[in-house]
């Protein structure tokens, strides 16, 4: 893509021609999609990939010595080869196939967590997590008595690093926070939360739902331990995700589910585990899902995350400045560099379920709700809330769509006052 | 744009900003009936009592305008009326929803009726009314 | 199908076209893919499915306003009730999709086991389950003291149903055991085991991963509490299976991955959980997966699975005759009516792995290994053996090839004797 | 079936059946190794002394014809030769099998070169030799 705004439109429509459903009707318009950040779309190219694997290569991998078993299991390697690529990794290996963030965050809970944390030690988290980044901590705390630390925002609605200094202790074992936050789009500054964990002795897991997908990652850069992803979210399919994690913190880790794959020796009584990353992939993996998923980031990697990631910007930023005048709106999220292709906000006098559908009636697809944050929700002083989310296939004259839409709607149905508590203007800089 | 005027009609955000029967009932021979709805989050508690005058009722709620002008209609529709009704009502409106004659004279709730071209919000009109099917069911009436 | 010979290879015939695999080359001969208890393969119905909702309907599910949400989750809900009424399951909210039959059994070991089974508490299981079905009760011996209680084979190799019956006793809280065995094709008697464990208070988890591809399941009827499978033994996608369990079962169980979908509200500190399905399917489930096992099980429905499983057994009853009189050849599994189509055979002289690749040589896949159940191979006597395996596209002309390529196998490298025990002569009634 | 020919060639069914220096190796200055290949289940325990006369060597294992007589042949091949010598061969092997020019004279070896065509298998032929590299490494010897 190059620079010019004309340009932009027409890179990204050509690209467009690769997802087929960006073409469909909505409720007698064409779909805008605003809903990335809960589930991207996926190009050709990715349902290609899975029906090539499908028509001409599938077996059950591993332990096949025919020739299908053979092609299958290539296809299952070579995929987790380029994704460990596409996110820095210095070796497959220490990269397990899930099936999504949540599943990956859970094996780390279920299984790092077990073996590592006991009564009284502590999980530093931020108070904006997505519920999979809080559930598998409650499991723990009440199986064994964790402890788990909140760290608030600034007024700004980022993470409070000041906050988190304080939050870290002797007794902290493990930080984990969000790369990019799919409601504020906040994106943290890992590399300076891995310092701050790694000098209490403690480690850093990344939800990289959001980064993944929308950030140049490079786990060896951002000096994380463990890093959680989802393939729906980057173009790929349902049912892969990925756990990265330091190959020495992986090898020290007890098995996660139980069955064939992950074993070395099984008797009835009793069984062995195999090396990483087997161990934690019991039973037949996502093979064909694989497959796409590394249709997907063959395909952002063409395109380029950092054209990706500049894109979202320069979107958001247009819809903040088009949004910006709307009385009775309110808009989450902090302003500046460190902000990705998400806007969150709040119609005073109507409930975001109704902006949904409102904008739902003209063709724009938002989400409504609380974003699975339900305690970011109470922070923010209002249960739900409205979300466009952009990607590399979004054109800025969909950024405009959505803003008129929402402008007329607020004048429709918008009442005079502000509800939830979003940034304030001093903070806007 | 005739579905958006349809469902968010004057009626409908007038009974959303200003609902009616709005509050907890209190004391002897209340019914207090939870609703929620998972899928969005939408919640609801229904006060009901029996009493010579017919039904009173009162409820409390978090949720989207249809959910909660669905509520203040419906609060509107059965205050004073017997259970029996009530129950018809229910029936009538939740086959309206479904898009089928509702086969009772719903009244005012008629201005709901759009809401069955919208499959993802037919769950925020409905949730009251099973509410009260369950509240009636335990105080005893046949709903159905 | 129709039941002369003629017409049965032409139907078959006639349905291969939708497999397109099944048309490619191997070696420079025609594939022969006997392979299929491992992975099936998957006609074009289902991956045109797939395709179908990623280009037209995709978006997360659940929890959304807009128009393609609804239309996902519907897409979704469908599936889950196609699936349900496939195996005969009263209600479609009492099926949990999960990833595999691997992960539905560690689902009621770590969900139902932990909330059940306490030191001394005993599950019974027979020495032929595949490791998915014996490693997570490892996890549970090993955490809380459970007792794992093995029941043998008959000679025949059946399950010893008397051996069965003293197995269960006052402290047995569940049996679990396979539906059709993935070596040996054995089919348990499930309705009869579900008595002997219910006279007992116990639960009975059936492994369904064989059983649901191949065999015509009624849950209802078969009296089980749980059924676990997976979707790529049967026509369907990878990365897709599903844990069916009695709603009051699983209505009292708690949650085992935490995250979105599954919760019902979340604060920092705590959580409370959703109701049944949702509880159970933490996170973005695999949709597009859901979407191609419904197509999976309305093709597998249209073919009738009481023919699917007259085909298996007539192709066994086949290939037994045609393989009955090689000397140095051992076969596997009891000889009957309860016997799915499955061979599992043994060349004296010539290690497994070496029989496939000679075959493999020839177009003809088959399987050698320990097939994941190592406790089995060592009451048969044989590490590692060979495993032809059929199934609904299976032609009599491949069961031909494959009993001329193996004969042919033997003369040039089998030698005298035998290694392993077979069923004995008197048992092949 | 020249592939076949080519691969289950009699020199290598014969190592198989009747494999050299098959048996573990005991007393002062033996060095046991473990290789396993997790995928197929073949597994191989080797026994090194390096002594005046070169290198002694036994191993025992269960596993395919190819992994088992990639270890027979591997035994008759550095039997008596220096280490050095031996880390050479097990170079020059696996760029055999991977088919690559071996650069070193492989004598009977040389027979399982038809394995780089079947990369299902190409991890059995190798499984002795990259165990011998652990081996010698464990006895100070520069494997590449
Ligand atoms: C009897 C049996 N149980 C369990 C499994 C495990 O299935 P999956 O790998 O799909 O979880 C298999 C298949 O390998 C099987 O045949
Ligand atoms: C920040 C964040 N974390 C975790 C998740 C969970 O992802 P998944 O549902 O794919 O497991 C999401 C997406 O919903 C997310 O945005």
């Amino acid at each position: 893509m190059l620079d010019s705004k004309q340009m932009d439109d027409r890179d990204v429509l050509a690209l467009r021609r690769d997802f087929p459903i960006l073409g469909r009707e909505v409720n007698g318009h064409p779909l805008t999609y605003l809903d990335s950040a809960a589930s991207s779309q996926r190009p050709r190219q990715v349902v290609a990939a899975m029906q090539e694997y499908y028509e001409r290569h599938h077996a059950n991998v591993h332990r096949g010595a025919h020739t299908l078993a053979t092609e299958a299991t290539d296809a299952f390697e070579r995929a987790r080869e380029r994704v460990a690529r596409f996110i820095g990794a210095p070796e497959s290996r220490s990269l397990v196939f899930t099936r999504n963030t949540t599943e990956a965050i859970n094996l780390v809970a279920a299984s790092w967590g077990r073996a590592n944390l006991g009564p009284g030690d502590e999980v530093v988290l931020s108070v904006a997590e997505h519920h999979a980044n809080l559930v598998p901590w409650h499991f723990l705390k009440r199986e064994r008595g964790v402890v788990i630390r909140p760290v608030p925002l600034t007024a700004g609605q980022r993470l409070d690093l000041d906050a988190l200094r304080s939050a870290i202790g002797p007794r902290t074992k493990l930080v984990t926070t969000f790369h990019m936050s799919n409601v504020l789009g906040a994106i943290n500054p890992v590399a300076e939360v891995a310092r701050l964990a790694h000098a209490a002795g403690a480690l850093l897991l990344v939800d990289g739902a959001q980064g993944a997908p929308h950030l140049e990652v490079d786990v060896r850069a951002l000096g994380c331990d463990f890093y959680a992803f989802s393939g729906h979210k980057m173009l790929g399919p349902t049912g892969i995700g990925g756990l990265w994690a330091r190959a020495e913190v992986l090898e020290a880790m007890p098995p996660f589910l139980g069955g064939g794959e992950m074993i070395r020796r099984v008797t009835l009584q009793d069984s062995t585990y195999a090396d990483i990353p087997a161990r934690f992939e019991a039973g037949t993996p996502s093979v064909a899902e694989a497959v796409g998923l590394a249709a997907a980031v063959d395909y952002l990697g063409a395109v380029g995350m950092a054209e990706v990631a500049r894109h979202d910007h320069e979107l958001t930023g247009y819809a903040l400045d088009l949004l910006s005048d709307v009385p009775g709106l309110t808009l989450f999220g902090p302003r500046g560099d460190d902000r990705g292709g998400i806007i969150t906000f709040d119609v005073a006098g109507l409930h975001a379920h109704d902006v949904a559908t409102v904008l739902d009636l003209e063709g724009i697809a938002v989400r409504a709700g609380h974003h699975c944050a339900q305690p970011l929700g109470a922070v923010l002083g209002v249960a739900a809330t409205a979300r466009a989310s952009f990607y590399l296939y979004t054109m800025r004259a969909e950024v405009e769509r959505f803003a008129l839409a929402l402008r007329r709607l607020v004048e429709r149905f918008g009442v005079q006052g502000s509800r939830g508590r979003g940034v304030p203007p001093h903070e806007q800089g | 744009m005739g579905l958006l005027d349809d469902i968010y009609q004057d009626l409908i955000l007038e009974h959303y900003r200003s609902p009616r029967q709005h509050g907890a009932l209190q004391g002897e021979g209340v019914v207090s009936q939870e609703g929620v709805n998972p899928s969005c989050g939408d919640e609801l508690t229904l006060y009901l009592r029996c009493g010579a005058g017919g039904l009173d009722v009162g409820f409390v709620g978090e949720g989207c305008a249809i959910s909660q002008a669905s509520a203040s209609l419906m609060a509107s529709a059965i205050k004073g009326k017997d259970a029996g009704h009530a129950a018809a009502l229910s029936a009538g409106f939740q086959r309206l929803i479904r898009g089928e004659e509702p086969g009772v004279d719903l009244g005012d709730l008629q201005a709901l009726a759009g809401i069955a071209k919208l499959p993802a919000r037919v769950k925020c009109a409905v949730l009251p009314w099973k509410t009260l099917d369950e509240a009636l069911a335990r105080l005893g009436v046949d709903v159905r």
